[in-house]
């Protein structure tokens, strides 16, 4: 099995870094402490100076 | 064989066809696409006239400008075969690609509903009079809509609705205008739909009568030609129409328009539906000599050899009728003129959108005006 | 968010990382994947769980500020969006009871009135409920977390009520196959023995010595405790079972234990009880009237006519005492009274027993006991007691009774009963087998087995504790079934027996603020004057409403009750109550930690009473509350109506740059955020007075200051000066004391305040650093090695760091720092790419008419509850072309997925349409599914039956349905106009070339390089390295901008990449993947291919020329100029220095924006010239430090007497030939003050390169209001442009610093190696094609598109034609809109397929 | 906010939801219902109309969506293809400006409508039954809010004008 990177949180942070990894072909293992990934922003409503949504 | 096909061929003589070819070589969309050809479509009329020729995506392609009836040495009247091989192509499914989405079709077919309110005469001036019963029917037909559809490319096609009201006035006439005028339906007949065009026809017959109009003026040739001949040929309802140019002519002719003088070389487009169909060529050119300074250039190919705008009921635009549009436009530029005389609202948009393309050099561009504009405002005030 | 899809990505969520061994590259990882009670693999997320769950905890997600069931799914759009259960461990009531009872699940049930359903759940642990009911010593209530608010639940009383309710047997259906097992004693251990055995599918049959079943059950506990009818019903309810119970028939007498065995019984189980009763052993204890209690009680129980004294002892204070006095009155004794030698508190009987008793008229004589008995003709007449006090406690933990000398007195009575205790008396057995015993006479057996000394023997209940309570007999009976499965079966009788969770911790355990009191619901007893005349039974149960009023006050102590009702609605049986932790190992080659931040809970800044009023809240609650999904849907719970308009105020840095809280850095987001909501708000309550207090604003990103003009625009009022304190007037208002600008203390009245409270390192941060062997900062963040130059490299090598784990960051940088770490984490990978595997798959043929497949999904209830799946399928199949129609549970789900690819071969089928859920969400896995048996996957549409039918249509089911069938009939009318798209296929070019050489440029390339591409940097200027080259100090490390320029040229160009210097970019051509870039070196032009381009192009700074005495005073310098002086040295005549800030950024020349670097830049220069004794004052219009470490050195400088002085307008600098002094309106005190000065330095901001605009003509790449380049998305796309394959980072997109910069370069070169890792680029095939023979060349699509992907080409003289570069095409078709002969179609969404859907909808 | 009616079987608390056919279903006066066509875009009001769906926002089932990629893509050509058919409303549901995923295409969609707007009102179709409106993807609330607002204005408004024209289409003969 080929060695892959460790990502430790799930939040907006460790979501891209996985992303960029696994688009460059590369085994990703996403470690995330709580039950799904989003972290702080999934909470968050509104973005400042965009203010648009988290979706 | 199609029984309607089969009529439509004996009544245009299409059995007589030579196939000498000179039909296609005088079509001007043969000219540019040479997948066209009127004389394949005629044989194929004349041999088989049943799926294959409905299903032929080009019986769609023609312009029915009738260049080729006016040719054909056995007098094959071709775009009435053309009519009835659209008729039967729609009612198995087929039709052509309507330009703009279909956007146009949709208004008319939109039009034929019975309560219909339309909100169609803001364009009419307070200084000009109309009303709605009498004995004189002016005819608008859809510009006002066109001008709406085609704001982007800055046409103005009520200007010629204005400009006639001001003539009918001036002539003493208070026409009547239909608040509740519906399309003349040409471009849904030639474009095969016989259903909403009769809806539409049979709308219009009923205000007309209702307003107690007798005689009915158009300045646009495409409803005249529908009026004069579709209408009583499908519906058998006789109104007496006419061309406002023919007013203007016969207004010119008893010195009832004085005129004011204009330094101007023009040229002048015979429509399609005005000269050839209806064999309407003196009378605009009557008019525009009545103005004094007004010099007519004539294009080389004009009268009965006029070339068409290029597109006929919204249907298959393409790179040929940019093609068909480039080669008039810089044939009315050759002459010399400064102003480019049209007769017909379509004109004016196909010529208009040719020329608003930024790719489009200027020895296409032409400043371009409707003779009755050009009466109008060449009318002596008072 | 599809990371979810990803097939690289491989998510565990739920878990942790415990253990890190080895280095890099390749590092050992242990994780532990906490259960989560639910199959991943099944659970379908459909939702239906949360709907029977009976249990509601605090939802962190919102808080705790809203509730949420017990099985939950954080957000409804979570991924992975599956359901799960926090346990926090065996609640205190099942935790202390003997037979693990789960009381708090069989509660629960019943709060749902699902009575039945909470006697099978009681059942599974205790068979007995009609008899705990009754006479449990219940120590489950005297655990009960309910008693610390007002009194515990009566868990007993509830038990009692479900098994009255449900009288009816649940049909228990024995299939009894395996071996068979005696039991000896039918008392509550040999039933619940045999019950269990049963259950198990043995064969028991219990040997009972007596006539009847029950043991003491039967024979002692009197009536009007236990009726004869409740115990009745739990014995049939265990004969129901197939248990077969054999009366009269006595071990040592009738049988042996050999005959057992040779009748085949496998294993033996002693439930002898203790029947000996115990003797006090005084004088006179042999005379006529003294009785045993057992006895006595026995012979009650069967002859309501049993002879009684009138003045009747009972000696002992047990529960047989207490039923021996109360039956002695039911009997007709005129005076019966207790005697106890020890006081009330250790009287074992139950609390509520003994009331009764009282309340019947007994006396309990306490601290007494007898010494004698003193009888006449062989009759009792009288006793002798003696008064005792308590000593020490003994060996059970009571205190030991001691006789008080000379307190003897007598009592005259006619009848003592002799309550003091049974005994257990096994002795008859002991001569047969050699049982080893312990020194009370009992069996001696292992504690967690009950085995005997005699392997097959095992033992349980009185007979091996003493006399003890019923639900330990239970409990023994229990375990003894489990050992002797195990013992028959051969298993290792302890080898992971399942123990009893460890219990709630008591912090866990929620109990809300606002708790009403409400008292424990009493039970009906009957009147004790008339209970006290019979044996009817004294308490008469609750009532439906008592039981639901009472189970409501249970605080659900463990969250999920097991109460088992989620396991029954899961279809896909999904839920594992019994599923345990898991750990997994992984051999990583780099680790990444992201683990973010925490919020301060501002509780400690006391000042501010958060929590002791009910208005103040954190910027993190807002949020959640301003939020439609939070937990008041967007209103402010400001429980009173708003009569005047809202008054709502912030306060920021709450704990932020506070060394009380030691947290001595900026939290950097709490000022933005507060402007958002500040807007939010006005949003919310247009006409609310808002107020701000701050220190310093500090908006300094892109379009930051922009941002905050807004708020001030809608009239947010912004008060400099931190509050002191926040008292709650009596009307509930919240009064704020503050200092105002002009120097008075002042108060105002607010509605609702927001504290922004500081941001700290996420729980658990240190003991994560530990595991991985990295450091933290003395801010409890992880270190990076250098916050400038390395921000994204831990201590250890090949363990990166990014986003808030390394400090407090807004999205935007979070995710710049995530890629950056991504490209230098993907160093240590090299070589381990996964293989791509390629299959042929033989295409389907598609020519031909359509035949159309329809696939109706039920998803399991939440469409079928609502739309007639059914006749939805029927309907379909009536749709033109439509040859096949079915319905699935769950079409999503693989085993529908392969019937779906059957029926396509089977019916042979080239269009499929699927009406089930969003296309949003399955779209893509439908895709695949199709084309892996080789049917085009553009042959295919969802109907979207759920989301925007079933569930938004709850009420009108027929109507639901019947759009249902319109949404199928536009779906099939729309694919039977689709014809097949194939993705086009790109080839790339690897190389990247990279313009500007920068420190960005520099940084980016060399990242680039280590990952293996060719890079070719292309710089204007004859020097690279921008403005950093001339930099004398980079803070926070002080190392020479030049040094650290040159490190990086010679990294760069030793890894092989090429510089350019002075080369000039002609232009650009292609597009990505094939880029052509003409460029000119001293006038030889040049062109080369790249795959991808990035833009370092920097930002020049603006140059106040003519401005501020420039023109006039020679030592008027800017910060750029300082810098080269103090690198050649020229500083030495200097005594005083101003620094004026803000020159030439928000708003003071062309330049709104704040430009970030400039506040930091001075105060490292004023230290600088401070350390060289020349005096600094920094004139400035707010102090903008924030990122890390530059708090501290903000607090280095005051510390070395710096001066800041705040200034407005435009500053006035006065001399003759050389600058003397610089006066300024001081916004502080009204007067102007006037520094000497002989230097003054103007800190300059940046402004666009000046070449820019004809870079974002060449690169077409947009540019924002600021001139700067504009980037695709400021927080999901900061590094890209909407050209594809142009990327951009540091200061030609906003001004930034150098340490945002470099996260910047490395995020890029992560993009940049993600694009070219794949040797093609697979093309989106919905892009927009052209019909040549229809096309005018009128050019307004060309002129329309806003991704400049259509050129018009000109095939013949004058004849033009578009041509679409499906490169750059996005698909959004605004093309099509504008084309006037539809020459042009968006494939996939064709003017005929939307026209299809209209005629199909209203035709 | 869950409706949603019990799944066991044998309690009788809840009636379970299938026979109980609300008032507000039926309009009382004319029992007309409406039926109309929303235009979505793919980024922006199309997941908002699935996030009222995860957020159970009840609406009337009167409104179908048809999904295009973007606002922008949306022509004179269908609104009026749609009232010929006989559509009674129609809206057009694009992104807000600033979260247009495709950076302008709202901008278009707008100016698009206002050509549009000016057809219909001369064909004299009330202004009322055609809808520009901004929708995000957070919005599902006022995606639900609108859907309903919508609904009623058009059941207040009656039948669209433009249906079947009376007149029989029998076959034509041809008089010369």
């Amino acid at each position: 099995m080929p060695k892959g990177a460790l990502v430790v949180g799930g939040g907006v942070a460790g979501v891209q870094s996985a992303l960029d990894l696994a688009n460059a072909g590369f085994k990703v293992f996403l470690v995330e402490r709580g039950p799904c990934l989003g972290g702080r922003t999934s909470q968050i409503h509104k973005i400042f100076t965009s203010m648009d949504c988290t979706g | 064989m199609n029984s309607k096909i089969a009529k439509a061929i004996r009544d245009s003589k299409a059995y007589l066809c030579m196939e000498c070819g000179k039909c296609t070589g005088t079509c001007p969309v043969s000219r540019y696409n040479h997948g066209y050809s009127p004389r394949i479509l005629v044989n194929k009329a004349i041999r088989s006239g049943n799926h294959d020729l409905l299903k032929d995506k080009n019986i769609w392609a023609c312009l029915t400008c009738k260049l080729c009836d006016e040719r054909c040495p056995a007098a094959i009247e071709y775009i009435d075969l053309t009519l009835t091989t659209r008729l039967e192509a729609k009612k198995i499914g087929e039709g052509a690609l309507c330009s703009h989405g279909g956007a146009a079709q949709s208004l008319m077919r939109i039009m034929t509903t019975p309560e219909l309110e339309q909100k169609r005469l803001d364009w009419i001036d307070n200084d000009l009079k109309t009303t709605q019963q009498g004995d004189v029917l002016y005819f608008v037909g859809c510009m006002p809509y066109f001008d709406i559809l085609f704001s982007d490319i800055k046409v103005n096609t009520l200007q010629a609705a204005r400009a006639s009201v001001k003539i009918l006035n001036k002539l003493g006439i208070t026409p009547v205008v239909l608040p509740q005028e519906r399309c003349c339906g040409h471009d849904l007949l030639w474009s095969g739909d016989m259903e909403n065009f009769e809806k539409l026809a049979r709308h219009n017959i009923e205000e007309i009568t209702k307003s107690g109009a007798k005689r009915i003026v158009f300045s646009c040739p495409e409803g005249y030609r529908t009026f004069k001949i579709d209408y009583p040929r499908y519906f058998g309802t006789h109104f007496r129409v006419e061309h406002i140019t023919e007013t203007i002519a016969r207004a010119i002719s008893n010195g009832e328009l004085k005129m004011k003088n204009l330094e101007k070389v023009v040229t002048f487009q015979d429509p399609c539906r005005l000269g050839r169909h209806l064999r309407i060529y003196d009378e605009p050119r009557k008019a525009i000599t009545s103005v004094p300074g007004l010099q007519l250039n004539e294009m080389a190919r004009s009268r009965q050899r006029a070339i068409c705008c290029g597109v006929s009921a919204w249907m298959s635009c393409s790179t040929y009728s940019k093609s068909i549009q480039r080669a008039r436009l810089t044939e009315a530029k050759e002459t010399g003129a400064d102003l480019f005389v049209l007769s017909c609202p379509k004109c004016e948009i196909h010529f208009q959108c040719a020329m608003s393309d930024e790719k489009a050099g200027n020895d296409t561009r032409i400043e371009t005006i409707q003779l009755v504009t050009l009466i109008a405002d060449a009318l002596e005030d008072g | 968010m599809d990371v979810g899809r990803h097939p690289n990505i491989e998510i565990f969520a739920n878990s942790e990382v415990v253990g890190v061994e080895g280095e890099a590259p390749d590092f050992k990882v242990k994780v532990r994947r906490k259960s989560t009670f639910v199959d991943w693999d099944k659970c379908t997320g459909c939702g239906e769980c949360p709907t029977v769950c009976p249990v509601h905890v605090n939802d962190e997600f919102q808080l705790d500020l809203s509730k949420r069931e017990a099985i939950y799914r954080r957000y409804p759009q979570a991924v992975p969006n599956k359901f799960l259960i926090d346990k926090k461990g065996s609640p205190p009531c099942r935790y202390s009871c003997p037979a693990g009872v789960n009381a708090q699940g069989y509660i629960a049930l019943i709060s749902q009135g699902k009575y039945k359903e909470a006697l099978e759940l009681e059942r599974r642990d205790n068979p007995f409920p009609a008899v705990c009911g009754r006479v449990c010593t219940h120590p489950c209530e005297s655990d009960c977390k309910r008693k610390d608010v007002d009194e515990p639940l009566a868990i007993a009383q509830l038990k009692r009520f479900i098994s009255d309710r449900e009288p009816q047997l649940s049909p228990a259906n024995p299939a009894l196959d395996k071996e068979k097992v005696a039991v000896v004693g039918a008392g509550p251990a040999g039933l619940s023995a045999a019950y269990f055995l049963a259950k198990r599918g043995y064969r028991p049959t219990v040997f009972e010595a007596t006539d009847h079943p029950g043991g003491l059950l039967y024979w002692a506990i009197p009536r009007f405790r236990l009726p004869e009818a409740a115990l009745m019903r739990d014995l049939d309810h265990i004969k129901s079972w197939g248990v077969e119970v054999r009366t009269g028939a006595a071990l040592g007498k009738d049988f042996g234990i050999k005959d057992l065995f040779k009748q085949d019984y496998k294993a033996i189980f002693l439930g002898l009880g203790a029947a000996k009763e115990k003797s006090m052993g005084i004088d006179g204890e042999d005379l006529q009237g003294v009785v045993l209690c057992v006895q006595f009680l026995n012979k009650a129980v069967h002859d309501p006519q049993t002879p009684v004294g009138k003045r009747v002892a009972v000696v002992g204070g047990g529960n047989s005492a207490v039923d021996a006095v109360r039956t002695a009155v039911r009997l007709g004794a005129e005076e019966a009274f207790i005697v106890y030698r020890r006081s009330r508190q250790e009287m074992p009987a139950n609390e509520e027993e003994i009331v009764e008793a009282e309340k019947e008229g007994v006396k309990i004589h306490y601290l007494t006991n007898p010494t004698k008995i003193f009888g006449k003709d062989g009759k009792v007449t009288g006793m002798e007691c003696i008064k005792m006090k308590l000593g020490e406690p003994d060996s059970s933990g009571r205190r030991k009774p001691i006789p008080i000398e000379g307190s003897e007195f007598t009592m005259n009575i006619d009848m003592v009963i002799m309550a003091i205790g049974q005994a257990a008396d096994v002795s008859f057995l002991t001569k047969e087998e050699n049982f080893e015993l312990t020194r009370w006479g009992t069996f001696a057996v292992d504690p967690d087995t009950l085995q005997t000394s005699i392997p097959g023997i095992f033992a349980g209940g009185d007979a091996v504790t003493g006399p003890a309570t019923v639900i330990e007999a239970i409990a023994a009976g229990k375990e003894a079934a489990e050992s002797i499965d195990r013992y028959i079966r051969g298993v290792d009788p302890k080898e992971n027996r399942k123990k009893k969770d460890d219990r709630v911790r008591d912090e866990d355990i929620e109990i809300p603020d606002d708790i009403q009191i409400q008292k424990r619901t009493a039970m009906p007893m009957l009147d004790p004057e008339k209970a006290k005349k019979n044996f009817e039974e004294v308490g008469q149960g609750f009532s439906d409403e008592q039981a639901r009023k009472e189970s409501n006050r249970c605080l659900s102590c463990a969250g999920c009750s097991e109460c088992l009702e989620c396991v029954k609605v899961c279809e896909p049986n999904a839920i594992v109550h019994e599923m345990v932790d898991e750990y997994v190992d992984l051999d990583v080659g780099s680790i990444i930690v992201t683990t973010g931040v925490d919020y301060l809970d501002p509780t400690e800044a006391s000042e501010y009473g958060y929590k002791r009023f009910k208005n103040v809240y954190t910027s993190f609650e807002i949020e959640r509350i301003m939020s439609e999904d939070g937990p008041t849907a967007g209103k402010l719970p400001l429980g009173k109506e708003l009569t005047e308009p809202l008054s709502f105020a912030f306060i920021q840095c709450v704990g932020s740059r506070n060394m009380r809280h030691d947290i001595n850095y900026c939290s950097r987001i709490c000022c933005m955020n507060t402007i958002k909501d500040s807007l939010v708000l006005k949003e919310h309550y247009p006409d609310a007075n808002i107020v701000v207090f701050y220190i310093d604003i500090r908006a300094f990103g892109k379009g930051f200051e922009e941002f905050y003009n807004r708020s001030l625009e809608k009239g947010v009022k912004y008060i400099k000066g931190k509050p002191s304190k926040i008292i709650e007037d009596d009307q509930g208002s919240l009064v704020i004391h503050y200092e105002d600008e002009d120097g008075h203390s002042n108060k105002m009245l607010f509605d609702a305040v927001c504290l922004s409270s500081a941001l700290i390192p996420s729980k658990g941060c240190k003991d994560l650093a530990e595991v991985l062997g990295v450091d933290t900062d003395e801010d409890g963040f992880f270190k990076n090695t250098e916050p400038a130059i390395m921000p994204l490299e831990s201590t250890k090598k090949g363990i990166l760091v990014c986003g808030c784990a390394t400090g407090p960051k807004d999205i935007t940088d979070s995710i710049a720092e995530a890629s950056g770490a991504a490209v230098k984490a993907a160093c240590f990978l090299e070589g381990h790419e996964l293989p791509i595997e390629k299959k042929e798959i033989e295409q389907v043929d598609v020519s031909g008419p359509p035949r159309v497949g329809v696939f109706v999904c039920h998803c399991g209830p939440n469409i079928s509850k609502v739309v007639d799946v059914k006749a939805v399928v029927e309907y379909a199949k009536t749709l033109p072309d439509v040859v096949f129609a079915e319905d699935y549970a769950f079409a999503c789900s693989e085993t529908a997925q392969h019937q779906i690819q059957e029926r396509i071969a089977e019916y042979k089928l080239n269009r499929v349409v699927v009406a089930a859920c969003t296309p949003k969400t399955h779209e893509i896995s439908f895709q695949d599914s199709l084309t892996a048996v080789g049917l085009n996957p553009y042959l295919f549409d969802i109907a979207n039956i759920r989301n925007q039918c079933s569930w938004v249509h709850q009420k009108e089911p027929e109507k639901a349905t019947e759009k249902a069938r319109e949404l199928v009939r536009m779906s099939v009318a729309r694919v039977r106009k689709l014809g097949p798209l194939f993705m086009k296929e790109l080839s790339v070019n690897r190389d990247v070339a990279i313009i500007g050489a920068g420190i960005t440029g520099l940084r980016c390339g060399i990242d680039l390089l280590q990952r293996g591409y060719k890079v070719k940097i292309i710089e204007k200027k004859e020097v690279s390295g921008g403005l950093v080259r001339h930099l004398s100090s980079i803070y926070p490390s002080f190392r020479a901008g030049k040094d650290i320029i040159e490190k990086l040229i010679k990294e760069f160009t030793g890894a092989g990449g090429e510089l350019l210097t002075s080369t000039e970019l002609v232009d650009v051509t292609g597009y990505v993947g094939n880029f052509g870039v003409k460029v000119k070196r001293d006038a030889k032009e040049s062109e080369f291919t790249v795959g991808a381009i990035v833009l370092a192009t920097g930002s020049e700074l603006y140059d106040p020329a003519g401005r501020l005495g420039r023109d006039r005073f020679p030592n008027v310098i800017t910060n750029m100029e300082l810098e080269e002086k103090i690198l050649s040295g020229g500083i030495e005549d200097v005594k005083s220095v101003a620094f004026l800030q803000c020159i030439g950024s928000r708003g003071d020349g062309n330049n709104p924006g704040c430009s970030r670097y400039c506040c930091q830049a001075a105060i490292k220069e004023a230290i600088y010239l401070k350390e060289r004794g020349i005096d600094v004052a920094i004139l400035n219009r707010g102090v903008r430090v924030y990122s890390k470490g530059a708090e501290r050195m903000y607090r280095k400088a005051r510390e070395l007497g710096v001066l800041f002085l705040p200034y407005e307008g435009e500053p006035e600098i006065s001399g003759t030939d050389k600058a003397q002094a610089v006066t300024v309106p001081s916004s502080d005190i009204d007067a102007d003050i006037t520094i000497p000065v002989d230097l003054v330095v103007l800190s300059v901001g940046m402004v666009p390169a000046a070449d820019s605009g004809h870079l974002s003509e060449v690169f077409k790449v947009p540019r924002g209001p600021d001139k700067f380049f504009l980037e695709r998305h400021s927080k999901f796309g900061p590094v890209e442009t909407t050209v594809e394959g142009v990327f951009l980072c540091g200061c030609c997109q906003f001004p930034q610093d150098i340490g945002d910069s470099i996260s910047q370069a490395s995020a890029v070169a992560s993009k940049v190696a993600a694009l070219l890792s794949r040797d093609k680029i697979t093309l989106a095939p919905i892009t927009s094609t052209v019909i040549e023979e229809y096309c005018r060349g009128c050019g307004r699509c060309a002129e329309v598109c806003e991704f400049h992907a259509i050129e018009l080409v000109e095939k013949e003289k004058g004849v033009f034609t578009a041509k679409v570069n499906e490169a750059l095409c996005k698909g959004c078709g605004t093309c099509v809109a504008a084309c006037p002969t539809g020459a042009i179609d968006l494939r996939h969404f064709r003017s005929e397929q939307i026209e299809a859907q209209l005629e199909a909808l209203f035709g | 906010m869950r409706q949603g009616d019990k799944k066991s079987g044998d309690s009788t608390i809840m009636p379970n939801s299938k026979n109980t056919v609300t008032q507000q279903s039926r309009d009382k006066t004319t029992g007309f219902e409406p039926k109309i066509v929303a235009f979505c875009c793919n980024w922006c009001s199309y997941p908002a109309a699935d996030g009222a769906g995860v957020a159970r926002l009840q609406y009337p089932t009167n409104i179908k969506i048809v999904r295009v990629m973007c606002g922008g893509r949306v022509t004179p050509s269908f609104v009026l293809k749609a009232f010929e058919l006989g559509a009674d409303g129609v809206l057009v549901a694009t992104c807000h400006f600033e979260d247009c995923h495709y950076m302008f295409g709202a901008r278009k969609a707008a100016d698009v409508h206002k050509i549009t707007e000016r057809l219909t009102a001369m064909l004299g179709i009330e202004k009322e039954r055609l809808k520009l409106d901004w929708i995000s993807s957070a919005e599902a609330s006022k995606f639900a809010r609108v859907a309903k607002e919508f609904t009623e204005t058009i059941r207040k408004l009656g039948p669209s004008a433009i249906k079947k024209s009376p007149y029989a289409t029998d076959e034509i003969i041809e008089n010369e």
